[in-house]
């Protein structure tokens, strides 16, 4: 149907202005990988010079394996309609990313979420720490590392009864008698 | 007429009566279970023909209805509208995940089973409890209250040390006024 | 050398003693103003008949001093709430600069008062007038220069007031010969027969003092702004003045209101009901917006003023006993509440509602003493407000036809609850501040003379008859004649009775039952708390979060009743005064300071004389 | 002395028939409402049931003194207000202490209970019960205009004050006020929408967003105390109004046991209809605020009642 002009438009925009890669995913979605120093510049470069208004969406990713967070801007232009994500990696041991609340005031309450969450620091980054957690004193929740089903075992009192919790998926399909998915087995917790 | 027996128990029937058919409930809307309660006062369910009507602050309500599940931030304030309740005071844990965390069981940030933390008088279970359950369980507490055996303010009053143990496990800087009590 | 004279002496010699004590131990200065008071009510109180008076020639201007029952009403209101008011203000004024030079004004302000309440001709009433004035306006400014401007307003509208009086009390002496009143009011110079002037320079020149519409503006800051001891005199018993002199004037007017000049009187009576139903409305909607509790008293003592004047205006035996009712009622409860605020201010060092509240636990006495007088401010059952109220209604329906004067009344009466609340709320109740945790309840000095007013009107509510005795036989002297009245009983213009006896006993009756049935019924399981303890859903409010609703407290009936917050009287008058500065200086310029012009003035003006001597100088 | 006895027991008489016709009155009100949404509804004895539960909590909070007296001052008002009110005009079981002016006494009198319910509700701290009370207050600034307007319309048209009076004048006419000074009816009625307090007028206990207004921080047997006065106080005005415009109840010469009955059986069903006016206007009504309810009285009740009092000045 149509062939992308106005994404690929985008990103050359964008890749030529800062020589990084990128790739069109689909219609509409245009993504590209930058370097944790050249965020701010192309959050602002997209959005005064190509009307990206709008950050929809700013997210965090733990990549436990490379010993990364990948953090996500989500950007969105109301003119044309797509969207663009700014995808940058930090090193995981001491995450620290600079604050973009100057150029959206909205990044604010994500930054804060992801401080509280992910341990990652935002310089000057202004609001009281306790944002979503209240007198939290583990390591931040949202870290893979963090074994949150052993954390509420032994926080919380568990009624008995849970022991032999199962697998939702496998038990309707034992009954049913479908031979498990494949995709079903990876998510299973045994 | 304290030691007449009879005078005493007629009195405390009334007393019960009148308390089982009135119940004002603090519908605490937490998670889900909050959009069930208007369910159950619309005309389809009627829970006032109960005598159960909405209460709007803990001082002039009896019943505390905890629906859904419980982050331990919110556990606080919980407590803390409980104990501004007046006795006698009965509290009904509304959904599974009061009862034993739900599907928030293994949540770094859900209680599970809200019995360690307040008196819990009656438990509904489901998830969701459609508004029957809600009115069954009510009924089960207004057979409680008759006869006598609702009397968890008490209870929560003489074993407070237990509680707060309970409480204070979870609520790590315990910023609570004393003046609760 | 006779009483009257030993009194006004005492008071001048006093003010003087005063201001050089004060050279040497300030400390005492108070106790001897307060002594000095007391010893003169005390010989007032016991040695002066009523009735007589005294002679004297001054050249040949005859003078006359004397007490007659109409004024003895007004002598009860200014010894006794002075009296107070200088016990009170011993403590008040302690640690303030300028001892001397406030309780010398005092006295003198006081001295003023009782010569014009003994004065009985023209020209001493018209010289203690002044003193009285010009005593007061130093007090006005005693608080130094951000007082200074509202002192200039309070002067000049003084200095108004007394020319009009003046140029009257001339044209009394030109057309009728004589300086005595009473001579003056049975020659009929108050008649509107002919001279209507007279009558209405001496009204303009009273209105000032009693703060009526539109003469009321220097009111409120000079009220809110001169020292509160001073103020509780000033609100309580000077305003009176103004009363004492219309009184006389509509009385003696109303004499003759079945004569040909009726239609004129009538009029006055309209003229003066609508401008102080007028003045209790507007006074009554700007006090419930002030955030000051001092400003928002001010203006409530304008708006009660205002319901006294209709009382007078109505000119019936009802409508007169009302006015009276309420200026004696007014004086103790406006003197009670400026000392409870100045209380407050002495305590708390404020009076900015926004600042502070929750004063009930600290202060329990000053709020029982402000409670008291609120509720008869308000003119609710069972104090003596409601008396007063009760009057003024009876008289407003059945006996004069101002039927819709009625309604702006009630209006004004109603809005006073939402004022009256806002006072006790902003002050006392609401959430108990940490900054105000150090304030103590006020030195005893200070609280007895507010409880004793408190004590007053609770007794004259159950018992007005108490109040009747005096003004019954001040009517008379009025010319009202033949005012039934009973210990606890008031009778109509249909001599139909309303008891407030019956009231009280049951109002007191239930309250006992009611209070001994909740205390006794279940109150072990009651336990009382702080104001912290509220319902906040859930949330623990922190210690110094505050909490309290202090901040466009009536809003939404501000917004309702938008209309009548647009134009203010201030305004206008501002506007007039910047007019006369740009006329006088448009005339300052024919003075350009060069002799050329002045000479060409002069032979101008000679010309012009040479040109119209046939018509100036003919015959 | 026996004469003091009698009044005495009609005092109390009185007061326990205006508690119970208030609170039933108020049940009977929750139940037409739950029938007209196409609900069951609690039973009409409803209010008895939550007053006995709420006087029989074991535990009480008070902020204070003025918190603890707060209900007290409201049934102080309600019997006192009630020994003023007629309730059957001219029967000796029902006697009342009327005075000429009463009209006047009961103005003011009906006050002194909110007043000492706002002193109440303030000193609990509650910035919500600050707003209710407030707003309370605007809102009764707004409705006695009309009010007064038709009670002056009133005394002027009979030339008295008392209520027995007006009562005993429409007997001798025959004809009820409400139609000798229609206009007057009208803004009293108007008025009687804001005196109970129904929607659209409810702003001032809203429980969503104020939290039950002045009374959020009374519960127990506290908020019994002020149910048993509000019912008493609904009683009050319902028979003012009667007495006022529909000729009073009860036979002035008749004393007898039937007479009498037959009497509080008309009182009845006065009341109950003039009851269901405000609760029908509620029904249909959303919630006003403050202010359009002020305008809302300031306007056409305001103007009926000017017209009302020039009928009574020139027509009459």
């Amino acid at each position: 149907m149509n062939d992308l002009i106005k994404e690929n438009k985008l990103l050359d925009a964008v890749v030529s202005a800062f020589k990084i890669e990128g790739k069109v995913i689909r219609d509409r979605r245009v993504e590209v990988l930058a370097d944790k120093n050249m965020v701010s510049s192309i959050l602002l470069f997209v959005k005064k010079q190509l009307g990206y208004i709008h950050l929809a969406h700013m997210t965090c990713v733990d990549w436990i394996d490379q010993g990364e967070f990948e953090l996500i801007y989500t950007v969105y232009s109301p003119v044309d309609k797509i969207t663009i994500f700014v995808k940058t990696r930090i090193d995981r041991e001491n995450p620290e990313m600079e604050n973009i609340d100057t150029i959206w005031d909205q990044a604010n309450t994500y930054e804060r979420e992801m401080r509280e969450m992910f341990g990652i620091e935002f310089p000057g980054l202004v609001g009281e720490f306790e944002f979503i957690l209240e007198d939290w004193d583990q390591i931040p929740p949202m870290r893979k590392e963090f074994d949150t089903h052993k954390y509420a075992a032994e926080t919380f009192y568990s009624r008995p009864g849970r022991e032999d919790a199962k697998d939702v998926r496998e038990e309707l399909n034992k009954r049913s008698g479908a031979k498990v998915p494949d995709f079903a087995k990876k998510y299973s917790r045994e | 007429m304290e030691n007449d027996k009879n005078s005493q128990k007629i009195v405390d029937y009334i007393r019960n009566f009148s308390r089982k058919h009135s119940l004002f409930v603090l519908a605490y809307g937490t998670g889900c279970g909050a959009i069930e309660i208007p369910a159950t006062m619309t005309s389809r369910y009627d829970a006032e023909r109960f005598g159960i009507r909405g209460a709007a602050t803990p001082r002039q309500a009896d019943v505390l209805l905890i629906t859904g599940y419980l982050s331990t931030k919110t556990l606080k304030r919980v407590i803390r509208v409980y104990e501004q309740m007046q006795e006698p005071k009965y509290v009904i844990g509304f959904g599974s995940c009061t009862i034993n965390g739900g599907m928030y069981y293994d949540s770094y940030n859900t209680i599970n089973g809200l019995d360690q933390y307040l008196p819990v008088d009656v438990y509904i279970n489901g998830c969701m409890p459609r508004p029957e359950a809600v009115i069954s369980g009510f009924v089960k507490l207004q057979e409680l209250i008759l006869a006598g055996k609702a009397n968890n303010g008490e209870k929560y009053r003489e074993n407070l040390e237990h509680y707060r143990t309970n409480q204070k496990k979870i609520i790590k800087n315990w910023k609570m006024p004393d003046y609760n009590w | 050398m006779n009483i009257f004279f030993t009194i006004i002496s005492l008071l001048f010699s006093g003010a003087l003693l005063v201001f050089l004590i004060n050279k040497v131990l300030p400390k005492i200065s108070g106790v001897v103003a307060f002594i000095t008071i007391a010893v003169v009510s005390a010989l007032f109180f016991t040695q002066v008949t009523v009735g007589e008076s005294y002679h004297y020639m001054v050249g040949e201007i005859q003078m006359q001093f004397g007490v007659t029952y109409y004024t003895y009403i007004f002598a009860i209101i200014v010894l006794g709430l002075s009296t107070l008011a200088s016990l009170y203000s011993i403590q008040y004024m302690q640690g303030k600069q300028r001892l001397g030079f406030f309780y010398s004004n005092y006295l003198l302000t006081v001295a003023g008062m009782i010569g014009i309440i003994f004065s009985q001709d023209f020209i001493s009433f018209f010289i203690f007038w002044e003193i009285m004035t010009w005593s007061s306006y130093l007090l006005v400014i005693y608080n130094g220069y951000n007082s200074s401007k509202i002192g200039m307003k309070y002067m000049i509208f003084s200095a108004i007031g007394a020319y009009a009086m003046l140029a009257a009390i001339v044209s009394i002496k030109a057309n009728y010969d004589t300086y005595i009143i009473t001579e003056a009011m049975q020659n009929g110079a108050f008649s509107f027969s002919d001279h209507i002037y007279i009558p209405i320079m001496l009204l303009i020149g009273f209105a000032v003092k009693a703060a009526l519409m539109p003469l009321h503006v220097w009111a409120p800051n000079a009220y809110s702004k001169s020292p509160m001891s001073f103020t509780a005199i000033f609100s309580g018993a000077m305003s009176k003045m103004g009363i004492l002199g219309m009184g006389l004037v509509l009385a003696s007017a109303y004499s003759y209101s079945n004569s040909e000049s009726g239609n004129a009187i009538l009029a006055l009576r309209y003229t003066l009901g609508w401008l102080g139903g007028i003045t209790a409305v507007m006074a009554t909607i700007y006090a419930l917006i002030q955030t000051d509790a001092k400003k928002l008293l001010a203006y409530s003592s304008v708006a009660q003023l205002g319901y006294i004047i209709v009382g007078l205006s109505t000119g019936t035996k009802l409508g007169v006993m009302a006015a009276l009712f309420l200026a004696i009622v007014h004086g103790v409860f406006k003197g009670a509440l400026f000392m409870v605020v100045g209380a407050v201010e002495k305590q708390a060092g404020t009076t900015d509602m926004t600042k502070i509240s929750g004063l009930i636990r600290k202060m329990p006495w000053t709020f029982f003493v402000a409670l008291v007088s609120i509720i008869a401010l308000a003119g609710v059952p069972p104090l003596g407000g409601f008396v007063g109220k009760w009057m003024l209604y009876e008289a407003l329906i059945t006996e004069s036809n101002n039927y819709f004067l009625v309604i702006v009344i009630f209006f004004s009466s109603t809005a006073a609850f939402l004022y009256s609340y806002r006072f006790l709320y902003g002050l006392f109740l609401g959430q108990e501040e940490t900054d105000t945790a150090h304030v103590k309840e006020a030195p005893i000095t200070m609280l007895i003379p507010m409880v004793i007013l408190a004590l007053i009107l609770i007794v004259t509510g159950a018992y007005p008859g108490i109040l009747f005795e005096p003004i019954a036989h001040g009517m008379h002297y009025l010319g009202f004649n033949d005012v039934n009245w009973d210990m606890s009983i008031l009778v109509n213009v249909w001599g139909e009775e309303s008891n407030m006896g019956y009231i009280n006993m049951t109002i007191g009756v239930v309250f006992v039952v009611i209070f001994t049935f909740l205390t006794l019924k279940g109150y072990k399981g009651t336990k009382e708390v702080g104001t912290k303890d509220i319902s906040t859903g859930g949330e623990v409010p922190a210690e110094n979060e505050n909490l309290s609703y202090q901040l466009d407290y009536f809003k939404p009936f501000e917004r309702a009743a938008a209309p009548l917050y647009k134009r203010s009287m201030n305004k206008i008058w501002s506007d007039l005064g910047n007019a006369m500065e740009a006329l006088f200086d448009f005339t300052r310029k024919i003075y350009t300071g060069n002799g050329q012009t002045y000479a060409i003035f002069v032979i101008i003006f000679l010309v012009i004389l040479l040109l119209l001597k046939d018509t100036l100088f003919a015959n | 002395m026996e004469d003091l006895g009698l009044k005495i027991f009609g005092a109390i008489l009185t007061t326990i028939m205006g508690f119970t016709v208030g609170m039933t009155y108020g049940g009977i009100v929750r139940k037409l409402t739950a029938r007209v949404q196409n609900r069951f509804g609690p039973p009409f004895y409803q209010n008895f049931l939550d007053l006995l539960k709420l006087q029989s909590k074991k535990t009480n909070v008070a902020h204070g003194f003025m918190g603890h007296m707060a209900p007290v001052w409201i049934i102080i008002a309600a019997v006192t207000v009630l020994m003023f009110i007629p309730i059957l005009n001219g029967n000796l079981w029902f006697p009342n202490m009327s005075f000429h002016g009463d009209l006047i006494f009961l103005l003011y009198m009906m006050v002194f209970g909110s007043l000492g319910m706002a002193l109440g509700a303030g000193q609990t701290g509650n910035p919500n019960s600050a707003i209710g009370v407030t707003r309370g207050l605007s809102q009764m600034v707004g409705y006695e205009i009309p009010f007064v307007l038709a009670l002056v319309a009133l005394m002027i048209q009979y030339e008295t004050t008392s209520i027995q009076e007006l009562t005993k004048i429409q007997h001798e006419t025959g004809v009820w006020n409400a139609f000798a000074n229609p206009f007057a009816f009208l803004a009293a009625l108007f008025a009687s929408l804001g005196m109970f307090r129904y929607s659209p007028f409810d702003i001032v206990g809203a429980p969503a967003e104020l939290a039950s207004g002045p009374v959020s921080e009374f519960g127990g047997k506290y908020l019994g105390t002020m149910m048993s006065g509000g019912a008493i106080f609904a009683f009050i005005k319902l028979t003012l109004y009667v007495h006022l415009f529909f000729g009073g109840a009860g036979n002035a010469d008749d004393s007898g046991i039937l007479a009498t009955l037959a009497g509080i059986g008309i009182l009845l069903v006065k009341t109950f209809l003039l009851y269901m006016i405000p609760v029908f206007y509620g029904w249909i009504n959303p919630r006003y605020r403050t202010e359009q309810a002020i305008r809302y009285f300031w306007g056409w009740p305001t103007a009926l009642g000017v017209i009302g009092v020039l009928w009574a000045v020139y027509i009459n």
